[in-house]
């Protein structure tokens, strides 16, 4: 860490010197910073996407005794890149009738929205993208952000011109307007708790002798984590909650008039929300950053790696459930929802009140 | 394919066969009736059949209440349509078989009875070109709405043309080919 | 309230079919919908129409025979075993012993294959994709013996008028034997796996209600019938082979809806894999086949054969009259009546529904169609 | 409180619900404990399944001989059996197999009269053909038979159309199996 600080300092002062010189304002290093960092993140989400195409093909192969992709490179570990090559030298099609401008639109703004969740995340110790904006929202932030994207879902299934597609749409929208508030419900706790909605707070919070500072250890957490994953997973459409793009019923939802592009865009956001999830997850209540060795990190393994290392399990864990469970119908989806996890929800900032209060 | 000659059914078969409360209740509307080896067998004409059926379904012990099949079968002259009935859940059978006239083949339809009767009355109207009176949805339904024709009548011959029952062009060319044309073929380069 | 006398709803009429993921095949279905909840469904048959029963009348017996396996391709030995038992009723003849419970065997593979795939494909339906993988990998054991048996794994053309087209191979015995020490490990397990997944329970109890009243007037059967409670099985009601000499239930749950079809069909694997068993123990000695005439040529007459296919009671009904073709054939198929009755299980469904229902019924096109 | 969602009917195998009553409190709690339950346990079921044996085969591989082998009597394949000692084909040319045909896909041209008869041509249209095996059961001369081979797929269908000289060619190849069985 100390070393690439190091480079992107003498990144930084040299720019500024270039900038002194030609007299350029030095408001534009600031942003010419940002948008490296993006740019690096946004590529870093891209090659943990492909390894999570790649993993689910893989972790669904062996959970049916199939052996999953093997043709490609050894183990088949290139076979989600070259089907993302594939994707993008096939053929663009709008169906006809279909609204351009939205058909076009809806992925690319699925694609940012998704994206957008990135930046405020705690990847180590003070290594957050804006960290030079105000941070005290990051966890409103992020679910702010997380509700961007359904706009695009709409947006690509009305303009699809296909009643499957619309039909999915109206379904996710429904979907991720329900489960955004036993989500936020169980997040409040987990604010109460770290008396912050800034994740890096949250993060430091949890400092203590090895993992015992996890919020998942304290027994009054424990309704809110089960409820965040439950919502959480409901918010990116994957099964037991895909009912957006059932593909025994819809075909393919929102996205059956896409090919592509723009389905890859698609594909590509479902996955990258995946992981938002997984960094979350691990955020809020697995300690983030925070290694599980001790304070600081005996070994000197940077944070980075075992934020990477507690989404990657909780993103495993969601590709076996995935890969176990039946899909739920919708009026069953909206009533857990609001009949069981809303009230759910209630009691659980209820009992940390109670116990932050009085214990 | 020539219409041969239609199984013979009647012959040595009269009512005296039929049990007695069946004879009872059949009174005036089959034309015969026998004692086959998994129950009884009857004719009937299309004015009764309606009727026949109603009496087998509503007897008073036992009725003949679950129609398992139709089934139409060219006889030739006449069309004939099976009626397969079971005493609920048994194996006692009743079949009643009513014969149309080829040129004017008319039945009653029995979808008051039976719902089952809906899809086979449709299935035979389809394949051999009878019409039921009163049925709720005469479309056609396995064969295509502008399908000409009757598949399974006899003298039905396949239009060479048609668009459903195009060949393959890329077998055309080979001089063996599809279906039965080879048979004929054959004999000829034999 | 402007806005209120300006919102206007509309149904949707949406197609479901020919090409959709989970009608089982080329089946359109016409479903006007309000909103999520389905107001009307029509189904629209014939895309898979293949003329089996104007193909009999230009083959002779033997010559039709695969093409029996081919119409109901997921039941091909029961399909064989309807056809040839009508036209042994036609000839008159009376198979081996041996022959008849090799029969009865190859029947009861076949019903646990049928089922395998209906479990299979309901799983996918509702989105449980990896017991889709598990039925399939217990379904290829079977084809594997099916293999050894007949020398294919799908359309077997195993079974002959008068008797089989081989003796069953040394090894047959020994490997069913095997297949059915661990089956019934695997069906315990598609009952942890899905049966008693709660989310699946919710999807299927309660959902396309259809009452016993309804399945006689619309002549279902088969486990669609049994889950209306009605104890019937042609293997009981119309014993046929050797099926009296064999001891099994006839499962029935009282629910009348999807979980209860779902439930029956569970169950019969577990009595198929009993009556397997007994058959491998009693199986005896002997020749597999009687002496036909060459050119079968059956008096001018009728039969009617029925069997209990998976789906329920398959007929076949032979009209001869005398000469080496079949002058009329006909088949009573299951899923064609089974479906009929499907618009009125699908009353007050949801769209999702829909799929379970359709996976409930477990029909096959080829069979709907013929 | 109301959850239809739950569907709490009666269920034999499960006997946790029986009534269609709306649940108690505690009842609902022990829904909600025994649905957890039933996902953990299909959960266990997956896990075990991840560590089976895989079963699928990576078809086709390098080395032929690892691909997957039919069982003796396989019906593959069609080929004409050269006889040993003469050389010559044992088809007599006798027609039974075209005319058993169901799909009409066979073709025999014969040549010759007598015990000199043998086929001038033999077509078997592999694209039609559905391998009932009828037409290796007719023949009387043992001449016609099926090989295990089932990698027939081509991409233009004039190539399945099997002539003399390839039935004869497949009869040598496999004339070492066929003759076993």
């Amino acid at each position: 860490m100390s070393l690439l600080s190091q480079i992107s300092n003498w990144l930084r002062l040299t720019a500024e010197g270039l900038c002194q010189r030609w007299g350029i304002p030095l408001l534009f290093v600031d942003l010419l910073a940002w948008m490296v960092a993006v740019a690096v993140i946004i590529g870093l989400v891209l090659l943990i996407v492909l390894i999570f195409v790649y993993l689910e093909r893989k972790v669904s192969g062996y959970i049916q005794t199939r052996l999953g992709p093997m043709r490609v490179g050894p183990i088949g570990i290139f076979q989600t890149a070259m089907d993302a090559l594939k994707l993008l030298i096939k053929e663009d099609i709008v169906p006809r009738g279909a609204d351009k401008i939205l058909h076009t639109l809806g992925p690319i703004l699925f694609f940012v929205a998704a994206m957008l969740g990135y930046v405020v995340i705690p990847w180590d110790d003070k290594a957050i993208i804006a960290k030079y904006v105000d941070l005290n929202i990051g966890i409103l932030y992020v679910t702010a952000v997380g509700s961007v994207g359904i706009i695009g879902i709409i947006m690509g299934g009305w303009g699809s011109n296909n009643k499957w597609s619309l039909l999915g749409a109206i379904r996710s929208a429904a979907q991720m307007i329900s489960y955004e508030v036993p989500m936020l419900l169980a997040i409040i706790c987990v604010v109460m708790q770290a008396e912050s909605m800034s994740l890096g707070r949250i993060v430091t919070g949890q400092q203590g002798a090895y993992l015992s500072g996890w919020y998942c250890w304290r027994p009054w957490l424990w309704l809110p984590l089960i409820l965040f994953f439950i919502a959480a997973t409901a918010e990116v459409n994957r099964v037991p909650f895909d009912i957006p793009e059932a593909e025994s019923e819809l075909v393919a939802g929102y996205h059956t008039e896409y090919s592509g592009m723009k389905f890859a865009l698609f594909f590509l956001a479902e996955y990258a929300n995946v992981f938002v999830v997984g960094l979350i997850g691990a955020t809020l209540f697995f300690g983030g950053w925070l290694s599980p060795l001790g304070h600081p990190d005996p070994l000197h393994i940077p944070g980075f790696f075992w934020l990477m290392a507690k989404a990657f399990a909780i993103v495993i864990f969601l590709m076996w459930i995935r890969w176990t469970l039946p899909r739920l119908r919708v009026d069953q989806l909206m009533a857990l929802a609001w009949k069981l996890l809303l009230p759910a929800g209630f009691l659980a900032i209820f009992i940390v009140a109670v116990v932050l209060l009085y214990i | 394919m020539s219409a041969d000659q239609p199984p013979e059914h009647d012959e040595d078969i009269s009512k005296e066969a039929l049990p007695p409360e069946l004879q009872q209740a059949l009174a005036g509307l089959i034309t015969a009736g026998a004692l086959g080896p998994e129950g009884v067998e009857m004719i009937t004409t299309p004015e009764h059949i309606i009727a026949t059926l109603t009496a087998l379904a509503r007897q008073i012990d036992q009725p003949y209440d679950m129609l398992t099949d139709m089934c139409g079968v060219d006889q030739g002259d006449e069309l004939q349509v099976v009626y397969r009935l079971y005493r609920r859940y048994s194996a006692e059978a009743a079949v009643v078989k009513v014969t149309v006239p080829r040129s004017a083949p008319r039945l009653p339809t029995a979808t008051g009875l039976w719902a089952l009767a809906n899809w086979a009355e449709r299935e035979i109207a389809d394949m051999f070109g009878t019409t039921f009176e009163g049925h709720p949805d005469p479309r056609p339904l396995l064969l295509p709405d502008d399908f000409a024709g009757s598949p399974l009548r006899k003298d039905y011959e396949y239009p060479k043309d048609h668009p459903y029952l195009c060949r393959d062009p890329a077998r055309e060319d080979l001089g063996l080919v599809s279906q039965s044309a080879s048979r004929s073929e054959a004999n000829q380069a034999g | 309230m402007t806005t209120e006398t300006r919102t206007r709803t509309e149904e949707l009429t949406i197609n479901m079919g020919p090409q959709h993921p989970s009608t089982h095949g080329v089946l359109r279905l016409v479903v006007t919908l309000d909103g999520e909840r389905v107001v009307q469904v029509i189904p629209d048959i014939g895309y898979l129409h293949s003329s089996m029963e104007k193909i009999a009348e230009r083959l002779t017996y033997q010559q039709y025979l695969p093409y029996a396996d081919r119409y109901d391709y997921l039941n091909a030995m029961g399909n064989e075993l309807a056809y040839v038992m009508a036209v042994e009723k036609l000839l008159g003849i009376e198979p081996t012993p041996r022959c008849q419970f090799i029969r009865v065997m190859m029947a009861e593979m076949n019903r646990i294959a049928s089922h395998l795939v209906y479990f299979a494909t309901l799983g996918n339906d509702v989105g449980a994709v990896s017991v889709f993988l598990y039925c399939f990998r217990e379904r290829e054991a079977i084809l594997d013996l099916f293999e050894a048996a007949s020398g294919q794994r799908l359309l077997y053309h195993y079974l002959r008028i008068g008797g089989l087209r081989n003796d069953l191979p040394d090894d047959f015995c020994a490997g069913l034997g095997h297949f059915l020490s661990y089956f019934p490990s695997r069906i315990d397990e598609y009952d942890k796996l899905l049966t008693k997944n709660r989310i699946f329970r919710s999807r299927m109890e309660g959902v396309g209600h259809f009452s016993a009243e309804d399945a006689l007037s619309y002549g279902v059967t088969g486990p669609c019938l049994r889950g209306c409670g009605t104890d019937y099985d042609i293997r009981r009601a119309d014993p046929y082979c050797v099926y009296p000499q064999l001891d099994f239930t006839v499962p029935t749950f009282e629910e009348c809806d999807a979980m209860a079809r779902h439930l029956v069909r569970q169950e019969e694997m577990r009595q198929s894999v009993r009556i397997l068993q007994q058959c491998l123990e009693m199986l005896p000695e002997g020749d597999v086949s009687v002496k036909v005439p060459r050119r079968i040529k059956p008096d001018p007459g009728e039969a009617y054969a029925r069997v209990e296919s998976p789906r329920g009671e398959l007929g076949c009904y032979i009209v001869s009259d005398g000469s080496e073709k079949p002058y009329r054939l006909h088949w009573r198929a299951p899923s064609f009546y089974n479906l009929q009755a499907y618009p009125v299980m699908c009353k007050d469904a949801w769209v999702a529904d829909l799929v379970a229902i359709l996976g409930s019924v477990d029909i096959v096109l080829g069979d709907v169609d013929r | 409180m109301r959850l239809s969602f739950l569907n709490a009917e009666r269920r034999t195998l499960m006997p946790v619900h029986r009534s269609r009553r709306e649940p108690t409190v505690a009842e609902l709690l022990l829904i909600i404990l025994e649905g957890a339950w039933s996902i953990v346990v299909g959960l266990y079921v997956t896990f075990i399944n991840f560590w089976r044996t895989k079963v699928t085969d990576r078809y086709p591989h390098r080395d032929p001989a690892l691909n997957w082998q039919p069982r003796p009597g396989y019906r593959g394949d069609f080929a004409l059996i050269t006889d040993r000692e003469t050389g010559k084909l044992r088809c007599i040319g006798c027609q039974q197999c075209q005319n058993i045909c169901p799909d009409g896909c066979i073709l025999v041209v014969p040549e010759g009269k007598g015990k000199e008869r043998h086929p001038k041509e033999f077509y078997i249209d592999a694209g039609l053909c559905m391998y009932c095996g009828l037409c290796v059961e007719v023949c009387p001369a043992d001449a016609l038979t099926m090989t295990p081979d089932y990698e027939t797929a081509t991409d233009d269908p004039r190539k399945l159309v099997r002539d003399i000289d390839y039935l004869r060619e497949r009869g040598m190849e496999y004339d070492e199996v066929l003759r076993v069985q």
